[in-house]
């Protein structure tokens, strides 16, 4: 995984196009030179309900594609499922307003030196840094075999262009009203032997992540994914949105998931923890 | 000319905005979006003597018009604290105020001594909010007789010059009674108000929805209390000074603190609203003083006090 | 079938949310929007001994996700109420609970003579966040002895089986130790949470807003206070009823304070924003409860202490 | 004064127009029959902040002028002036938005039985319920003059229809730029002995209001007049907007504005007491 990335700035973002798309809201922003700095993995802070709101904190979401024309033109664009207040603010949005946006934010995929051959696993919404990573590997010369997974189909975020991009794309859902019934992880152990994969990024629910990493460590392959914790501040001042992770020393850390992640190599991941401290933790009692 | 600058004991600040303690990480991050030496001061994270895990997460649950968090002290405890984060923090021409927080009074004792020597420290902010595991976790400074403990310990560490700020629990029957407390236990100044405890159930897993329970409640929906909490104190204390906190987000909402008794004013959660809060507040509050016809910050400090 | 009633102490109610006191008025003016019958219970405006003026206006402030008030318990006294409110409400159907305010214990003593022989009455609630004119003003509330003190005093005049819920009073250090008290003193349930003590500064006029200066913060803003103290108490005092108030605005507000220990919730600031607000809070939270599979609202009380 | 109109109702109310007219945003509401049982001198209490707000308070607009087509079809104006959090919000509503409306609220001004002589004076946005009364009071064949008075000209308040319907119209500004420069007091005793006025109603902030009273007071003239306390809740459960007026009896109580209000006999009402109750005040200490 690639550092944090420090360039990020505090804007009012413009909205210039706000499309459903399944159960999702397609929402495009003009960010002027926001756009330039963006890494695959990066995501954004955005304010939420406006002037006068009880919502004091601001809400992540995942870049779902930047694009920098140069000139101070540049547009970031996300992908969001209208779930509770902040996100069914944002995704009420019409074009012509503006969002005060952070970003870029945190650390971003790592890419592999060499050509590889990567699966991409994205869920839910999930799915949507996955696409900008997948152009920047197919410009690297890797083979992208992509996997989505949802609860149903309408909640299957993969665009047209998205899909063109990768060399295959396997759809599962739990209703199976879309592809695959059942869930990524049922159809990920034979696609890596399939095609040979190398390595995986994916992102998406906790639990999902977890029982990805769980296969990767079965197939001895390395696995970056970028996880979705609790965030208050995004900017790595509150440390709210830690979670324990392994270092190269063998120690377990909580480290912020806003500035150590989201995107994080999955084997070092606690993922066992949930709501406790694992014992050995540094600092642990 | 305005005088926009302020004291706290002996220590002289160029203006009353600073950050809140476990409100701006080490400084490092918050310095991506502004110089932090616009600021009056950084308050520190609470620093214990030993690194620190915290608690497990979910650590935050946001309310109306606030949030709880159950940071539980994450840290690296005071040494490595020491040889990182302040080396840094010394190059950045900012006032440093450094806040520590102990689990036995013999903790703040040895945080003091530690501390002592460092340059650069415009003053030390005592966390007192702190369970005391000599006491059945009671927290310090919810009783007369631990907040003043924790208070001489520090003060007999650190030396009779040094600034010393206790930062009070608003959760008391009587905070201006604590307030004294600590006063006569060798405090020059006080930091009011800490989160207010409070608890989010989760209705769907029906549970408490963060791991450590309970959790400290921050934000505006707690300025009254601020306010109050600052307003008693002032009138029982009017010679000590306050750094008051709690639920400031622009600069009208700083000038309710001053007036009220406050020489300086922390902002914690309105900066993971935005992280340019401390100087956007910083300049409001500028203009709002002028505007009013103040000479100085220190003619507004507690000016709602005033008789008729 | 789905159980929706609850009870406090021994008196029973069809369903669990009533209004809070002080914020329904008589009732007479609510009952203009909806029959009272459809609440568990009206809770009447605390009544004091003597014609009471109240407080000087302004009388409230509006605060981030909250109110404050200082309406300093106007009313007619105990007599005139008993002779034109009562009767009134005896007509509508409903369960009352009178809320009585005293100034002394003796004044708690001479209410609770007074109410005992009134017929329709489903409780009462007794407010001892008062100040107490015999002990420098100081709250009853805030002190174990004089809330004790108070309780007992209610207790031997009201007679043995008539349930007395004692409204406690969130600025206190440790109210789980007061409610224990006020439970060994006679009380059959406890009413949490009173306001907490809050002030605003007017920024124009540079003074209190309030003309008491400081008054009682309310709303959706004091929800995880309110919620907290239900779990700490609950969890100290598992067998003794619980009437939750605090900042419930919906039903989902309303089970997290049942979720946390309350058997029945009062309604108070949402009513001002919405006078409906009691009744759409009881169907969301019937509907709620149903579709988690509650056979009945006793089930759900508490539910978030039990084991994993 | 008549007593409060109990036929309140709350409501979803579209906005069928919102026009800015100098400092003051003229908005129309379809309110259905509510607009059947508006009197003069009512008013309305609209939910303020939409969804998700950190304003928990209702806040109480002077009813303009109602209009009932009959049919469920009514219509209820309001004249507001963008001041802080909550009037702003209401102003910058657009046309086809809803907001909850409590109304008809209040007392309102009561008509003489014989045809008389009155004196409609109204400060800033307080001229709003006048020109419904005076189309009421014109009807029963009486004379009405009117008088506004404001800072400044962009804050009188006198749309054309409504300077159609008074007999005499004297405007009043402090820094002179329009009418009369002074305040409403400075040109009421002249008006009063000109006209022969039988009875003064007024609109405006308290101060003024005051300073009505002892002028009315010492013509011998009756006065009633529309007080603005700050109310928490506009349906009298709240004890918030009192103030305090003396009563048949002699004895002075604290009245709830919004009940017994906000219309109110102008010497009855005890101006002088500010942030005290006066002494001798039924249940005072
Ligand atoms: C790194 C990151 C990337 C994300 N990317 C996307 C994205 O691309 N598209 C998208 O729709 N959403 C994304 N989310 C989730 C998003 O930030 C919000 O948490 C979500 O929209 C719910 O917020 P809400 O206000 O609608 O709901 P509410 O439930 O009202 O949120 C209440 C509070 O709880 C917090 N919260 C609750 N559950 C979670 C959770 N599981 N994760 C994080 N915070 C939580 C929220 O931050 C908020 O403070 C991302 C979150 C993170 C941390
Ligand atoms: C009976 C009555 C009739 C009114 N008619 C009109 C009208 O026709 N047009 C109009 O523009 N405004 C009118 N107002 C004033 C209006 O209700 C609001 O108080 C005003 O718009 C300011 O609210 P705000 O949210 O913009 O300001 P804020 O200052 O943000 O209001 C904050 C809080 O203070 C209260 N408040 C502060 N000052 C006052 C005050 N002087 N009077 C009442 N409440 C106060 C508000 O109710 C609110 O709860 C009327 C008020 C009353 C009581
Ligand atoms: C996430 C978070 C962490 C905090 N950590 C500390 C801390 O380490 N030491 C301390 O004294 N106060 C701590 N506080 C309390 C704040 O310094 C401040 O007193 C309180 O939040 C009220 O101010 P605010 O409303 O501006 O946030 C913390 C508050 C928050 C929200
Ligand atoms: C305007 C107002 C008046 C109140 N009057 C009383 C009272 O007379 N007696 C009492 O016990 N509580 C009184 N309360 C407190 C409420 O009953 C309730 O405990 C508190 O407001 C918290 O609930 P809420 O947030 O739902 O309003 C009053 C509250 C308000 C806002
Ligand atoms: S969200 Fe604040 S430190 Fe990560
Ligand atoms: S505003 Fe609530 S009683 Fe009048």
């Amino acid at each position: 995984m690639h550092k944090i990335n420090n360039l990020a700035t505090v804007i009012d973002a413009e909205i210039t196009s706000n499309r459903k798309v399944g159960a999702y809201h397609h929402i495009a922003f003009s960010v002027g030179n926001m756009a330039a700095h963006v890494r695959p993995g990066n995501f954004v802070a955005l304010s939420v309900g406006g002037p006068g709101a009880s919502t004091v904190l601001r809400r992540a979401f995942a870049i779902y594609r930047s694009t920098h024309l140069g000139n101070n033109q540049g547009q970031i664009e996300l992908v969001i499922a209208p779930h509770g207040q902040g996100s069914s603010w944002v995704a009420s949005r019409a074009v012509g307003e503006k969002v005060s946006m952070i970003g870029p934010l945190g650390t971003s995929f790592g890419i592999p030196s060499e050509p590889a051959r990567a699966l991409l696993v994205g869920g839910g919404y999930g799915s949507a840094p996955l696409f900008g990573l997948s152009e920047v590997l197919k410009s690297r010369g890797c083979r992208v075999d992509m996997v989505l997974g949802a609860s149903t189909a309408m909640k299957i975020y993969a665009p047209l262009e998205g899909k063109r991009s990768v060399n295959s794309l396997t759809v599962t859902t739990e209703d199976g009203s879309a592809g695959t019934q059942g869930r990524v992880s049922d159809v990920i152990p034979a696609l890596i032997d399939e095609n040979a994969i190398d390595v995986i990024y994916s992102c998406g629910p906790m639990g999902m992540l977890e029982a990805i990493t769980e296969i990767a460590r079965t197939k001895g392959i390395v696995h970056q994914c970028a996880v979705e914790e609790s965030m208050a501040c995004g900017i790595g001042v509150c440390m709210t949105c830690v979670l324990p992770v392994k270092g190269d020393d063998g120690v377990v850390r909580m480290l912020r998931s806003c500035i150590d992640g989201p995107v994080m190599d999955g084997e070092s991941v606690q993922w066992q923890a949930k709501r406790t401290i694992p014992e050995g933790t540094w600092g642990g009692i | 000319m305005f005088d926009f600058s302020t004291t706290l004991g002996s220590s002289r600040f160029d203006n009353p905005i600073l950050t809140a303690s476990g409100c701006a990480g080490s400084g490092k991050e918050l310095s991506q979006f502004f110089p932090l030496a616009s600021l009056g001061g950084i308050v520190t994270k609470s620093i214990m003597l030993k690194p620190r895990s915290g608690r497990a997460t979910p650590r935050m649950a946001e309310t109306p018009s606030g949030m709880l968090n159950s940071i539980g002290l994450q840290g690296p405890g005071i040494d490595l604290f020491l040889e990182n984060d302040i080396p840094w923090l010394q190059t950045q021409g900012v006032r440093i105020v450094i806040s520590i927080a102990g689990e036995t009074v013999e903790d703040y004792a040895v945080l003091a001594r530690k501390v002592r020597g460092v340059s650069g420290v415009a003053a030390l902010e005592v966390n007192i909010s702190c369970p005391n595991v000599e006491n059945r976790g009671q927290v310090f400074a919810c009783h007369p007789e631990t907040a003043r403990a924790a208070i001489e310990a520090v003060r007999r560490n650190v030396g009779g010059d040094f600034p010393i700020i206790a930062k009070l629990s608003p959760d008391v029957t009587d905070i201006a009674g604590i307030a004294t407390e600590v006063v006569s236990a060798g405090a020059d100044g006080l930091a009011l108000i800490n989160t207010v405890l409070g608890m989010v159930i989760d209705t769907s897993t029906m549970r408490p929805k963060l791991a450590g329970k309970t959790g400290g409640l921050s934000g505006p929906a707690i300025r009254p209390v601020a306010v109050r909490a600052i307003y008693q104190v002032h009138q029982a204390l009017p010679h000590v000074s306050i750094l008051g906190m709690g639920g400031v987000s622009n600069g009208q909402d700083a000038l309710q603190l001053i007036l009220a008794g406050a020489s300086a004013v922390s902002v914690g959660t309105a900066t993971f609203g935005n992280p340019l809060a401390a100087v956007t507040i910083k300049s409001e509050l500028e203009a709002i003083l002028i505007n009013k016809g103040f000479n100085s910050t220190a003619e507004a400090v507690g000016y709602a006090h005033r008789a008729d």
